[in-house]
């Protein structure tokens, strides 16, 4: 398999006048094409810090990033990058908000606009293409934030929590959409979550992170061999409580 | 599993009205009657009272003026053709100093936001002059800039554009800053920033520095009139104060009370076409 | 003397502004003619003399000291307890007509189709400029604008920035102005108007007639500081006055209180003439801020400047 | 599994200091010092500046003042003991406009607040109150409450209340309606509401109008000496603009500004000295 | 087993403007001293409203709600009540938070404020009893929410989504450390969640409610036979997944 993303002793220390933090150390990962990496680990231990420095929203203090072989100094449009909400605005209409990407990009083009509309068809929003985001229910807008970051077409989404502002059973429904669309769209995904569960049913790897300054603690190779996999089908699997537990206990979790 | 639903309190029960909804219905009406009949009852009885005290001369009409003769100063006035002359200089006066100070205050906080430097620099001065009771440059402001409406736009200016550059630049940095962040993860540039998420989502904020700043152009102008000016309702009050007509002054001051109301309750108007819009 | 001293009565004295003009009244503050009289004097200043007659009216001031007019319009409008003027201070108007450039050779026809800042319309400054300008000849509005748009603090600035050609300035302003140059004294209006009623000191009428020895002793006063600066230099009346004008240049204060003792701005004693009363509603008339003329008889009393006269020498 | 666990952050590195680190903070202080030198600089060039344009007589100084001659009118004024009388009266007038602005203004929202009927019954009114400018009542007030320090205060009031009956208000309103349910569930009543909830809770939004009060104080408190006044900052300008003392005005408005900003500071420095305190 | 509270035939509709609206209809409940119930269902359907009913902060618009027997008329001390956040005040310190019942209830004893200190002891908080909220992790904080209803010793608790605003982990600890809180100091509790996993793991009986107007649509008897029962123990027991999937689909959740 083809490496997309390769993380090479990735290193972040911020800077402040009371001292200084160190977020990330000796960070070293491979992320294959077409996979689902999830990254979890304690409150704080630099997981939101090691996005940004993928998508190159922040330049680490030490070590690369490469995507495709290629070194990240900067945004790239390759990569796409979800955040915990939506972030839809609410003073454009869905279809507007959708083509943000591509309106800073300067490349709305007919062929986009389709490919949009495709998008909105496919994953049932087409009916709300004008609306306003108010109207849409929670889900339906998460739906809609993962669609405006697919028309710019990156090869690699990463997810910051994404699903955290939902509530539980909408959340395990929105895990079940978004995993088939990003399947179907064919995308390497880097997903953070403070979810056990979720990153279990829906990844292929999961990456514990010790405290902070986060490094790789275990990596989880989570195989459960089913057909037609899906988040909700994997939390049934008998081996999840085992990944589970495995996992919660190398977390550490204090109340 | 993808429901189009709807958000929820759209099924209400419009069939038949049950009797407990008519029964509360009716008990809201009646509860919004005696409000407004209260309401009502106050200002008859102010008026009442003020006009009675007067013309028993327990208070001295003299001094505090009369319904009956603001009623007729206004008649006066308006067949002299006067009354809307003065008005209208004065709301034009307000017009200008405020969408001035408005657009002024928001170039002025674009600027700050823009640049760091400018804004830490800037910060002492705009705390001392927010501080500042900037009606006492009054006189100063004349001297230097002459009189005539300019002096009066100035004036409105002084008052209106700290508290705008102030309110406006602290609508632009309370925006989430992911907002701004999904901006740049398409690679935004701070134009783009600028542009596509801190203007339009400042809008709210830019009504609402215009709802302010309505109420303090008012000010403005009238501390203008007072000190120069040849027509308007602050004209019209300082005139009354020298040839002692208080008729004439109190006449002004309730014309302004209308005339600032009403410009208030615009803008609050113009909030809700621009805002509500797409918040339902 | 200790004893009187304890028992002096508090009058509140309401001044329209607190200008040089008025010297007898403050060399009768500062050589204690009221405290002689058994009166301790709060002086407060009213900015304008509609602010003086409301405090009069409403009782927060006894005494009030502005122009006759606002008496006659209170006469006017039919109030009962209506002010009575019972002492005149000032004779004539006290501002000065001042031009870009000194010229010697002024006369009131030069002002014909120029622009003369004027103070607001209906105050007393400008209805004596109108009167003054009718007198030689000149209809305002016609042969000669005058600028109304301005307060009076807010003309000096607006003449030196460029607006107008001739403007009205009280003292002490008009000697500042002459010496450094910005402005030159062409006229003064007060010898221009003749004898003309200026400012005068009221009470109500249920006050007077409530408190006639304390309206006699204020009189007294008055007429004792008339007195003391009628016998004395220019000199000797700025040194007396100063401790009320501290911040007052004394070069300046003697200039200014010269020019008014030479053009015989003081009145020498508080009598307000019949005529003089009449001359001011004339103005008034002209200038179309007065509909109807007030008796002399009602709005004024000369009672106790008679009395005064008769008893100080 | 009670890991007694304090909040984050406190656990930085305090052992020694990185290069890194050290690289940081030297820029961060050279960043500070480049803006506290532009400040200064801008301070001491406009300063200089009008010095040296008046000294030229390119500006008149007649007119404009001058930095040199404001010492020396601060200097006459010191030494004839009037400066901190004048200063004093202005403050004193200012805190006690404040201090009972914001104390009425509580007592009314508190009002306003138990009762929906008064509330509704007094919105309409509130409303054109707010959107009027209390200016023009200046001359009205004087006519009404008398020429006096009384006036004075009134002015201020006028200026001041309705902004802190509104704003107080609405904090009350924005407290979170679970809190309120909280103390119901404990068989609460309104009083307790009051006193546990919504007074406590709102103590930012209290200090936050007494913040704003501060301002508009100094405003009313000016606009007061305007028009009635025989001592006071207020009352100097008004003077110095009578006799044509630029430098009178030009003095008294800078100790002005240098007042009205060190007071709101105070309150600011009171506001962290109440709020910071348990929130850490 | 004795019946502490009793809802026979509660409906509710509140009033508005534009209509009424139903949001309970015909509800019947017996529960037991000393049972744990849950009561799930769709958003809006008015579990929160039950709730309110059942604590006599909101009257009925018909039916009767009996606690041991006796009406409810208002609020009642035998009731305590715990809502979605803390709601700890910041003014306040964790002890006077947490006297904060008994002072509105006029019952500040020595005795009283001894058993706050042993509840504030017993449950790992009693070093935190002078600090301010602030200085507390959100599962401390929800704890000493419960020692705020604890101490003014009521016999029922309710809870309303008592868990929500947690994070998924901290939710797990927090759910076992309430459980054990409850359990110990044998009070009756009646809990509200969206959370289906939660309610299983936590309850005797969970009762499923209809869309709005909610009415009771399903009872679940949750009986696992586990020694010293813990929600975390409840939800790696087999049967729980069966247990949940036939919440979920009578549920019937969409995104
Ligand atoms: N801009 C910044 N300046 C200084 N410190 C920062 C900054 N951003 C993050 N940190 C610190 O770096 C550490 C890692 O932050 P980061 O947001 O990456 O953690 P996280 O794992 O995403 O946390 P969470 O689980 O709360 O989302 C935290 O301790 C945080 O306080
Ligand atoms: N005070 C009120 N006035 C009018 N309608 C109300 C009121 N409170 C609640 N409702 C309506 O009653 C219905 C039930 O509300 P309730 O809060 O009890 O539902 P819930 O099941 O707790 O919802 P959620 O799951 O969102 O917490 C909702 O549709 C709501 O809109
Ligand atoms: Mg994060
Ligand atoms: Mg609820």
């Amino acid at each position: 398999m083809k490496v997309i993303v390769e993380l090479q002793n990735i290193g972040m220390k911020y800077q402040s006048l009371n001292g200084e933090i160190p977020a990330l150390e000796n960070i070293n990962l491979e992320v294959y094409e077409g996979e689902f990496v999830s990254i979890v680990g304690p409150s704080g231990c630099g997981k939101s810090t090691l996005l940004s420095i993928i998508s190159g929203l922040l330049a680490p203090t030490s070590g690369n990033v490469l995507i495709e072989g290629e070194q990240v100094t900067g945004p790239s449009k390759k990569v796409g990058y979800m955040l915990q909400k939506d972030h839809l605005f609410d003073w454009r209409t869905i279809m507007q908000n959708v083509l943000l990407g591509l309106e800073i990009q300067k490349s709305v083009t007919p062929s986009a606009k389709q490919y949009a509309e495709h998008l909105l068809r496919t994953y049932g929003l087409i009916e709300f293409a004008h609306k306003y985001p108010s109207q849409l229910s929670g889900g339906m807008r998460q739906r809609a934030a993962l669609i405006r970051t697919l028309v710019t077409n990156p090869q690699i989404l990463l997810l910051d929590e994404a699903f955290s502002a939902l509530d539980y059973q909408t959340r395990l429904a929105v895990n079940d959409d978004i995993y088939d669309i990003i399947k179907k769209e064919h995308k390497t995904a880097i997903m953070v979550t403070h979810d056990i569960a979720e990153s279990i049913s829906m990844s292929d790897r999961v990456i514990v992170l010790t405290r902070r300054p986060g490094t790789v603690k275990s990596v989880h190779e989570i195989n459960f061999q089913l057909d037609n996999r899906t988040p909700l089908k994997s939390r049934k699997v008998p081996k999840f409580q085992n990944v589970f537990e495995c996992i919660w206990k190398e977390l550490d979790v204090h109340v | 599993m993808f429901s189009l639903r709807q958000k929820d309190n759209s099924d209400l029960v419009p069939e038949t009205i049950s009797l407990e909804h008519k029964k509360y219905l009716k008990s809201v009406q009646r509860q919004k009657l005696l409000v407004r009949f209260t309401q009502i009852m106050i200002l008859v009885l102010a008026f009442g009272l003020w006009e009675l005290l007067a013309s028993l001369k327990i208070v001295d009409p003299f001094i505090t003026s009369q319904p009956s003769r603001i009623i007729k100063t206004i008649n006066t006035l308006y067949q002299e053709g006067a009354l809307l002359h003065h008005i209208y200089i004065t709301c034009l006066e307000t017009i200008i100093g405020f969408v001035l100070g408005t657009v002024l205050g928001t170039v002025i906080a674009i600027i700050l936001w823009w640049s760091d430097f400018i804004s830490k620099v800037a910060e002492p001065y705009l705390v001392i002059l927010n501080s500042l009771p900037k009606i006492a440059l009054g006189p100063i402001f004349i001297v230097w800039i002459g009189a005539g409406p300019a002096a009066i736009i100035a004036m409105t200016l002084a008052i209106s554009l700290i508290v705008t550059i102030l309110e406006v630049l602290n609508g632009f940095l309370v925006i989430d800053k992911e907002k701004i962040k999904l901006v740049q993860t398409f690679g935004g540039t701070k134009l783009q920033v600028m542009t596509k998420v801190i203007l339009p989502a400042s809008l709210p904020t830019i009504i609402n520095a215009l709802k302010i700043n309505v109420g303090l152009s008012w000010v403005g102008v009238i501390v203008g009139e007072f000190l120069v000016s040849k027509a308007g309702l602050g004209y019209l009050i300082v005139y009354g104060g020298q040839v002692f007509k208080l008729d004439l002054v109190m006449t002004s001051v309730l014309i302004l009370c209308i005339a600032a109301a009403l410009m208030y309750q615009g803008v609050v108007y113009l909030e809700k076409l621009l805002i509500t819009r797409h918040r339902e | 003397s200790n004893n009187a001293q304890q028992q002096l009565t508090k009058i509140h004295l309401s001044e329209v502004t607190h200008s040089i003009f008025y010297a007898p009244q403050y060399v009768a503050l500062s050589l204690g003619f009221f405290e002689e009289e058994g009166l301790e004097i709060e002086l407060s200043n009213g900015q304008g003399a509609d602010k003086v007659m409301t405090a009069v009216l409403t009782g927060q001031a006894d005494i009030g000291f502005a122009g006759p007019e606002a008496s006659i319009y209170v006469y006017n409008e039919g109030r009962e307890d209506y002010s009575i003027v019972f002492a005149q201070l000032t004779n004539g108007d006290g501002t000065f007509l001042m031009g870009r450039e000194p010229d010697p050779d002024f006369k009131w026809s030069d002002v014909k189709g120029k622009t003369i800042i004027g103070g607001r319309k209906g105050g007393m400054p400008e209805i004596i400029l109108q009167y003054v300008l009718r007198n030689n000849g000149l209809e305002p509005g016609r042969d000669v604008l005058i600028d109304t748009t301005m307060q009076f603090a807010a003309m000096p600035g607006a003449f030196m920035g460029g607006q107008g050609d001739y403007v009205i300035i009280f003292e002490p302003t008009a000697s500042e102005m002459e010496k450094e140059g910005k402005a030159y004294i062409l006229a003064s209006l007060g010898e221009s108007s003749g004898e003309v009623p200026y400012t005068a000191y009221f009470a109500s009428k249920s006050y007077i007639e409530k408190n006639p020895e304390i309206i006699q002793k204020f009189t007294n006063a008055i007429y004792k500081g008339q007195l003391w600066v009628e016998s004395h230099t220019p000199e000797e009346i700025a040194q007396a006055i100063k401790p009320h004008f501290p911040d007052s240049d004394e070069e300046i204060l003697v200039t200014v209180v010269k020019r008014y003792k030479e053009q015989n701005s003081w009145k020498k004693d508080p009598i307000l003439l019949e005529k003089d009363f009449y001359t001011l509603q004339k103005a008034l008339q002209d200038a179309g801020e007065l509909d109807q003329t007030a008796p002399y008889s009602e709005v004024v009393t000369t009672k106790f400047a008679d009395a005064a006269i008769a008893n100080i020498k």
